[in-house]
C-alpha cells in the first residue's frame, strides 16, 4: 500500500469514504463549537450595544473604514484563492495547490498587517482600553466598553488568522513533500473550512464594528 | 470519492457576489436608518455568511448530517442570545427597581 | 449546648403562610411519588430476585399507554405547580402601595440601613409588625443577597443598580438576616437581626433614636452641599430640569423614548449624567458624581426628590402636544431660550 | 480454534506493549481510559479531602479549625476540582472512552491521536489549577461571580481560570471524538435503534459539551481580561453588568450539570437491563429522553438567577422550561423501575449501586422541582437546600453510577473479578453515608442556612454534626473500593468474556479485549438491542 493510501484509510476505519466522512463530521462539529465561542462574545456585545446605543455608534465612528473595507475584500479574496487550492487538490495538481496556498497566506498576512496598523492607530488615539484609554466624551465608559469588545473580538479573530496561516503552512509543507494527492487531500479541504469560517466571523465583525458609526 | 466539488465558475461568482454585498452594506451604512441600520447590516452579513458557508465551504452540497450540525450551531446561538436579551428587554416592565 | 434546635423555620411574614402551603403540598406529593417508586422498586427487586443462574426474565419491551401516562401526567402536575409557583413569585415580587420605603446599602461585610425618618442602622433593622416594608437596595462593592428566612424573602443586592424586596412582618420577634450571596472573606459574618416590633414599640423606638433629621431632609442638605440646587431651580428656568413632581413619572427623552423616573433612573443620572437626557435638555451640562456621592447619599437624595411636592400648573396639557403626564414636556412651558442643541450634537456628533 | 482463542486472551491491550512510554504515547482508547481513570481518581480524592476539611470545620458554629479565608478557598477548590476535573470527565472519559468504540463495534475512536491529546490537555489544565492551589488557592467560589472575581478577590483567580479554560478544550476534544465516532464508526447493521442506551446518553452528553464549553471558555477569558487589564466588562463601575456574567456562566453551567448526570444515566441504563436480564423497558422513550434533555437543558439556565436581579418575566419563562426538562428525567426513572419489574433481578454490586442511584436521583430530582418553583426558590436559593439537591444528583447520582459502572465493567477492563462480598458492603456504606451526609442539609437549607458560611448560628449545629458524621462514613465507603479494586487488579479471579451474560457488543470480545477490540468487525443482525430472546442459546439462558 502506498503512503497516501494508508493515510486515506487509517487502521480504525473500514474504507477511505468512512474516514473522510468521519473527519468531515469532526471538522464541522469543531466549527459549531467555534460558533458558540464567538457567539458568547456576540451576545455580550449585543447586550451592551442595546444599552449604550449612542456610545457604540460614537466608538464605531473611530474605526478606519478604509482599512476595514480593504481587509474585508482581502479576506474574501484569500478565501477565493484557497478555494482554488482545494479545486487544484481535487485535480491532484500539486504545483497549483502550492501556488494558491502561498497566495492565500500572503493575503492573510497582509490582512494581519493592516489589522495591526489599525491597532497601532487606536493606541495612538488613546482608544485602546485600560490604562491607555483616554476620552473626555460624556460617554467615555461606554465607548471604552465598545473598544474592549472590539479588541477582544478582533483579537480573537486575529489569533484564529495566525493559527490559520500556521495550518496553511503545514499544508504547504505536506503538499511540497508530496503527501497531498487526488486520492488523499482532505486536510486541504479542512484547512479551507477553517479559513472560510474565520472569514465568516470577520463578515460579522465588519458589520458590528465598522458600519454602525458610518452615518455619523 | 464522494466529496463535494464545485466548478471554478461558482467560486468566482460567489466571490464577486460577496464583494458586491460588502460594497452595498457599506454604502447603506452611510445613511442613518435608526434601528433598521443594524437590522440591514446584520441581515446582509448573514446573507454573506451563508454564501461563504454554502459555496466556499460547500455546505449546500454536504450531507444532511453536516447541515444538521450547522443548524444546531445556529439554533443554539440564537437560544443564547434570545433568552439573554429576553432578560434585558423585559427588565423594568414592572415599576419596581430591579424587576 | 445546642439551643433552639428545630426542624421547621419560623414563619413571620405575610407571604410565609402561602409559601409554607405550597412547599408542604409539593413536599407531600413528592414524598408520595418517591415512596411509590421506592415501593415498586423494592417489590420488583425482591419479588423478581433471580432464582437460578440461568433464569431469564420477561422480555416485555414497552407498553405505549403506560409510557404516555407517565409522560403526560407528570407534565400536567408540573404545570400546575408552575402556575402556582409563578403566581406566588409574582406576588412576592410586587410590594403593596402603602409600603414604608427603607434603603439598604450592602458592603463588604455589613448591611447599612436607612429609615425614611432618618434613623440609620448597621446589621440591624427595626420594623413595625403589620405594615409592609419595601427595601430599595444597592451594593458598594460586590454582589450580596438580603435573606430573611423567617420572612421567606431573598433578593440579590447588586452594585451599580437598585433591586427591591419587601415584606410584612406578622409576628413580633428577632429574626436572622443573612447575606446569601458569597461576597468574600467574611461572608459568613455579614449577618444581622431584624427586629419586628409592635407599632407602638416601633414608634417609641423611632422617637428614642432622635436622628438629626429625616432621610429626605438629609437629602435636601446634600442637594445643596453638592451644588444640585445651583442648577436645578424649582421654577422651570435654567439649563436643568425642575425636579419637583418627577418621581415615578414618565420622562420623555431626547431620543423620543420614555423612561420612568424611578430610583434607578435618578441614580443613573448621577453616575452617567449624559445618558437618557430628558427632552428639551442637553447632555454635557450635569457633572458626573461618580466617586463624589456615596450610595447612601444618593439614596437620601432620591428620598428628597421623592418628597418634593407636585409642581403646580403642570397637570394641564402643555402646548408641545405631548402627553401631559410626561415630565419632559414641562420644558415646553419654560420658554425657548434655554433649549440648546448641544446635547444632540454630543449624541449625534 | 481453541489455540487461537487462548492466544487472543493472552495478547490483550494491557500486555501487548510494555513500559511507561507505551502508555504515555498510546493511542488506544482503552489505555487512554485507564490514564484518565488514574487522573480523575487523584482529583476525586483531592476534592474529597477539601470536602472533609469543610465538614470538619462545620462541626462547630465558630471558626474552630480553619479561618474564613481558608474555608472560602476550601469550598472553591472543592467545587472547581470536583466539577471540572472529576464530574465532567469522570464517566465519559473513562468508561465512555473505554466502551464507546466497543459498543459501536469499532476498532478505536474516530480520532485516536486527538483522544490522547485530550488527556495531555486535561493534565495540563489540572496542573495549572493545582498550581493556583499550591500558590495559595482561589476564594471566589467555583462560580467566579463578578465583580468579586474580577475586582475584589486577591487570590489566584486568573491561574484557576486558565486551568479550567485549558481543561475545557480537553472536554471539547473528547466530545467531538465521541460524536464523530457514534455517527460514522458504527459496525455494519448497527442502526441508531440497535444502539445501547449508553451510546444515546453519551451522544446527548457530548452534544451538550461541544456547544456549551466554548461559552465558558470565552467567559473566563473575559474575566481574565477584565482582571488583568482593569477594563470594565462586567464591572458596573465601568458600565458593565455583573448579571451578564451570570447569564453566560449558567448558559454553560446548567447544561454542564446535565453533562454530569447524563453519563450516570447512561451507565444505569446498561446495568439495569443486564442485571434484570430484560430489555430496556420503553427503549425509544429512554433514548429520546436523553436527546430531549440535551436540547431542553439549554433553555433553563435562568433558574439560577431568580433572585439575582433578572426580570420577572424571563424568570417565568426559565421556570417553565425547568419543569419541561424534568419530564424526560422522570421518564427515565419510571422506565428503569419498569425494567426490573418481572425481570430476573440479581443483587450483584453494580445492581445495588443502580438501585441506590435510582433512589437518590429520584430524591434529587424531586427537590430539583421544588427549586424550579419560582416562589419557593426565593427562599431556597443559595441555601443548603441547593447544596443537598445537587449533591443528591451529582454524588448520589453520578458517583454512584460511576462506581456501579466501574464494578460492572471491571472484568472487561482488568480481566479480573472484584471481591463481591466486600463490594456489596461498601455499596451499602456509600448509600448510608451519603444519606446521612446530605439529607440533613435539606433540612438545614429549608431552615435558612446559607451556603458558603464558615461560621453559622448555633441552632444549626446539630444537623451539621450529623452531616459531618455521615461524611466520614461516606469517606470510608469511597476508600474501600479503591483498595479492593487495586487488590483485584493483581490478585482477582480471572474473568470470562461475559461474566454477567449481558448482550452488548463489548461482551463479545475477550476480557481484557485485544488492542483492536475485535478479531473481526462484528456485523449486527439482531433487530433490537438487549435481545435476550435471540441470544438465549449463546448465553445459555432459559
Amino acid at each position: 500500500m502506498s503512503k497516501s493510501a494508508t493515510l486515506a484509510c487509517r487502521e480504525q476505519f473500514r474504507t477511505p469514504a468512512q474516514q473522510r466522512e468521519t473527519a468531515s463530521v469532526g471538522m464541522w462539529i469543531f466549527l459549531a463549537n467555534e460558533v458558540m465561542m464567538f457567539g458568547a462574545l456576540f451576545t455580550a456585545y449585543t447586550v451592551y450595544r442595546a444599552s449604550h446605543p449612542q456610545a457604540f455608534d460614537i466608538g464605531s465612528a473611530d474605526m478606519n473604514i478604509m482599512l476595514g473595507s480593504i481587509n474585508t475584500a482581502l479576506l474574501l479574496t484569500s478565501s477565493l484563492m484557497l478555494s482554488f487550492a482545494e479545486h487544484s487538490a481535487q485535480a491532484g495538481n500539486r504545483r497549483l495547490i502550492a501556488l494558491f496556498l502561498i497566495l492565500t497566506m500572503i493575503i492573510g498576512a497582509v490582512f494581519l498587517g493592516l489589522k495591526f496598523t489599525e491597532y497601532y492607530q487606536h493606541f495612538q488615539e488613546h482608544k485602546a482600553p485600560g490604562v491607555w484609554f483616554n476620552d473626555s466624551s460624556p460617554y467615555a465608559n461606554s465607548i471604552q466598553m465598545f473598544f474592549v469588545f472590539y479588541f477582544i473580538m478582533t483579537g480573537l479573530h486575529a489569533v484564529h488568522m495566525i493559527i490559520g496561516i500556521g495550518i496553511l503552512a503545514g499544508l504547504l509543507f505536506r503538499t511540497i513533500i508530496g503527501t497531498m494527492t487526488a486520492e488523499y487531500h482532505t486536510p486541504i479541504l479542512f484547512g479551507g473550512l477553517y479559513w472560510h469560517f474565520v472569514d465568516i466571523v470577520w463578515i460579522f465583525l465588519y458589520a458590528i464594528f465598522y458600519l454602525p458609526g458610518l452615518h455619523l | 470519492m464522494n466529496e463535494p466539488a464545485l466548478s471554478l465558475k461558482k467560486y468566482i461568482f460567489a466571490w464577486l457576489g460577496l464583494l458586491g454585498l460588502t460594497l452595498v452594506t457599506t454604502l447603506i451604512a452611510f445613511v442613518d436608518l435608526g434601528v433598521w441600520s443594524a437590522v440591514i447590516e446584520i441581515g446582509i452579513a448573514a446573507i454573506m455568511a451563508s454564501m461563504v458557508a454554502g459555496f466556499l465551504m460547500h455546505a449546500f452540497y454536504e450531507t444532511k448530517l453536516i447541515k444538521l450540525i450547522i443548524a444546531a450551531a445556529i439554533i443554539w446561538f440564537l437560544v443564547m442570545i434570545t433568552l439573554t436579551l429576553g432578560d434585558y428587554m423585559t427588565r423594568g416592565w414592572l415599576p419596581f427597581p430591579g424587576k | 449546648m445546642i439551643t433552639n434546635f428545630r426542624l421547621w423555620p419560623v414563619s413571620a411574614s405575610s407571604v410565609a403562610g402561602q409559601f409554607n402551603l405550597l412547599f408542604v403540598v409539593l413536599l407531600i406529593l413528592c414524598t408520595l411519588v418517591s415512596v411509590a417508586i421506592a415501593i415498586f422498586l423494592i417489590y420488583s427487586v425482591i419479588r423478581y430476585h433471580r432464582k437460578s443462574e440461568n433464569e431469564l426474565g420477561s422480555q416485555k419491551r414497552y407498553n405505549i399507554p403506560i409510557e404516555v401516562a407517565w409522560t403526560v401526567i407528570p407534565f400536567i402536575l408540573f404545570m400546575a405547580f408552575y402556575v402556582w409557583g409563578a403566581n406566588l413569585y409574582f406576588h412576592i415580587e410586587r410590594p403593596p402601595d402603602n409600603a414604608i420605603s427603607m434603603y439598604v446599602v450592602g458592603k463588604q461585610w455589613m448591611w447599612k440601613i436607612q429609615h425614611p425618618e432618618g434613623q440609620r442602622e448597621i446589621n440591624e433593622l427595626h420594623i413595625p409588625v403589620g405594615r409592609p416594608v419595601k427595601l430599595t437596595m444597592t451594593s458598594e462593592d460586590v454582589i450580596h443577597s438580603f435573606f430573611v428566612p423567617a420572612f421567606r424573602t431573598k433578593q440579590d443586592v447588586l452594585p451599580g443598580r437598585y433591586t427591591m424586596t419587601w415584606f410584612e412582618a406578622t409576628k413580633p420577634g428577632k429574626y436572622h438576616l443573612f447575606c446569601a450571596q458569597y461576597c468574600g472573606t467574611k461572608h459568613s459574618g455579614m449577618i444581622g437581626w431584624i427586629y419586628a416590633m409592635n407599632p407602638v414599640d416601633y414608634q417609641n423606638w423611632l422617637t428614642q433614636g432622635a436622628p438629626e433629621g429625616s432621610l429626605a431632609s438629609n437629602g435636601e442638605k446634600y442637594f445643596h452641599q453638592f451644588g444640585c440646587a445651583n442648577c436645578h431651580h424649582f421654577n422651570n428656568q435654567g439649563r436643568c430640569p425642575d425636579l419637583r413632581n418627577l418621581y415615578m413619572r414618565p420622562v420623555l427623552l431626547t431620543t423620543g423614548q420614555t423612561v420612568t423616573a424611578d430610583d434607578s433612573y435618578i441614580r443613573r443620572k448621577l453616575h452617567d449624567p449624559d445618558a437618557q437626557v430628558p427632552w428639551g435638555f442637553s447632555a454635557g451640562v450635569m457633572p458626573n458624581f461618580t466617586g463624589i456621592v456615596s450610595e447612601e447619599q444618593i439614596l437620601a437624595l432620591i428620598s428628597y426628590i421623592k418628597a418634593l411636592g407636585p409642581q403646580p400648573g403642570t397637570q394641564e396639557p402643555s402646548s408641545s402636544g405631548a402627553a401631559p403626564t410626561q415630565y419632559g414636556t414641562q420644558k415646553g412651558i419654560g420658554g425657548p431660550g434655554a433649549t440648546s442643541n448641544a446635547g444632540s450634537q454630543v449624541e449625534k456628533r | 480454534m481453541a489455540q487461537a482463542v487462548a492466544e487472543a486472551i493472552q495478547k490483550n491491550y494491557l500486555n501487548e506493549k510494555q513500559g511507561l512510554l507505551s502508555w504515555l504515547l498510546t493511542t488506544d482508547h482503552k489505555r487512554i481510559a485507564i490514564l484518565y481513570t488514574f487522573s480523575i481518581t487523584g482529583f476525586f480524592f483531592l476534592g474529597g479531602f477539601f470536602a472533609l476539611m469543610m465538614r470538619l470545620e462545620l462541626l462547630s458554629p465558630t471558626n474552630w479549625l480553619v479561618s474564613s479565608e481558608t474555608y472560602n478557598k476550601l469550598f472553591t477548590m472543592h467545587g472547581t476540582i470536583m466539577v471540572w476535573f472529576f464530574l465532567i470527565p469522570s464517566i465519559p472519559n473513562t468508561l465512555g472512552n473505554f466502551l464507546i468504540p466497543m459498543m459501536v463495534g469499532a476498532k478505536d475512536l474516530a480520532f485516536p491521536k486527538l483522544n490522547l491529546a485530550s488527556w495531555y490537555v486535561f493534565m495540563l489544565g489540572g496542573g495549572v489549577t493545582v498550581y493556583a492551589l499550591v500558590r495559595g488557592g482561589v476564594d471566589t467560589g467555583w462560580t467566579f461571580y463578578t465583580p468579586f472575581s474580577t475586582s475584589y478577590s486577591t487570590t489566584y483567580v486568573v491561574a484557576a481560570a486558565v486551568g479550567i479554560f485549558i481543561a475545557g478544550f480537553s472536554t471539547i476534544m473528547t466530545s467531538l471524538n465521541f460524536i464523530a465516532t457514534i455517527h460514522r464508526m458504527r459496525a455494519p447493521g448497527l442502526t441508531w435503534f440497535r444502539l445501547p442506551i449508553f451510546i444515546w446518553s453519551m451522544y446527548a452528553n457530548s452534544v451538550i459539551l461541544v456547544l456549551n464549553t466554548p461559552v465558558l471558555a470565552i467567559t473566563l477569558v473575559m474575566v481574565g481580561v477584565e482582571r488583568i487589564a482593569k477594563v470594565g466588562i462586567f464591572d458596573p463601575a465601568l458600565g458593565g453588568d455583573p448579571v451578564l456574567f451570570q447569564h453566560l456562566f449558567w448558559f454553560y453551567s446548567h447544561p454542564a450539570v446535565y453533562t454530569m448526570v447524563l453519563p450516570g444515566m447512561a451507565v444505569i441504563s446498561e446495568i439495569v437491563p443486564a442485571f434484570s436480564r430484560k430489555p430496556m423497558f420503553g427503549y425509544k422513550a429512554v433514548a429520546f429522553s436523553s436527546v430531549a434533555i440535551a436540547a431542553l437543558s439549554f433553555l433553563v439556565w435562568g433558574h439560577h438567577m431568580f433572585v439575582a436581579g433578572e426580570s420577572v418575566y424571563v424568570a417565568m419563562a426559565f421556570s417553565f422550561f425547568s419543569f419541561c426538562v424534568a419530564v424526560p428525567s422522570a421518564i427515565k426513572v419510571f422506565n428503569w423501575t419498569a425494567t426490573m419489574y418481572q425481570g430476573s433481578v440479581s443483587w450483584d454490586t453494580p445492581m445495588l449501586y443502580a438501585i441506590g442511584f435510582i433512589g437518590l436521583f429520584t430524591i434529587g430530582g424531586m427537590t430539583g422541582l421544588m427549586l424550579a418553583v419560582l416562589g419557593l426558590d426565593v427562599h431556597l436559593h443559595d441555601t443548603y437546600f441547593v447544596i443537598a439537591h445537587f449533591h443528591y444528583i451529582m454524588v448520589g447520582g453520578t458517583v454512584m453510577a460511576f462506581l456501579g459502572g466501574v464494578h460492572y465493567w471491571w472484568p472487561k477492563i482488568s480481566g479480573k473479578m472484584y471481591p463481591e462480598g466486600l463490594a456489596r458492603i461498601s455499596a451499602a456504606i456509600v448509600f448510608i453515608g451519603f444519606n446521612l451526609t446530605f439529607f440533613p442539609q435539606y433540612v438545614l437549607g429549608y431552615l435558612g442556612m446559607p451556603r458558603r458560611y464558615a461560621a453559622y448560628p448555633e441552632e444549626f449545629q446539630m444537623l451539621h454534626v450529623l452531616s459531618t458524621a455521615g461524611a466520614t462514613i461516606l469517606g470510608v465507603g469511597y476508600v474501600l473500593p479503591l483498595c479492593y479494586l487495586i487488590w483485584a487488579w493483581y490478585y482477582g479471579r480471572g474473568a470470562t468474556p461475559n461474566p454477567w451474560r449481558a448482550t452488548g457488543l463489548e461482551w463479545k470480545t475477550p476480557s481484557p479485549p485485544p488492542a483492536h477490540n475485535f478479531e473481526v468487525t462484528p456485523v449486527v443482525t439482531a433487530p433490537r438491542p438487549y435481545d435476550y430472546e435471540a441470544m438465549k442459546e449463546e448465553l445459555q439462558l432459559v
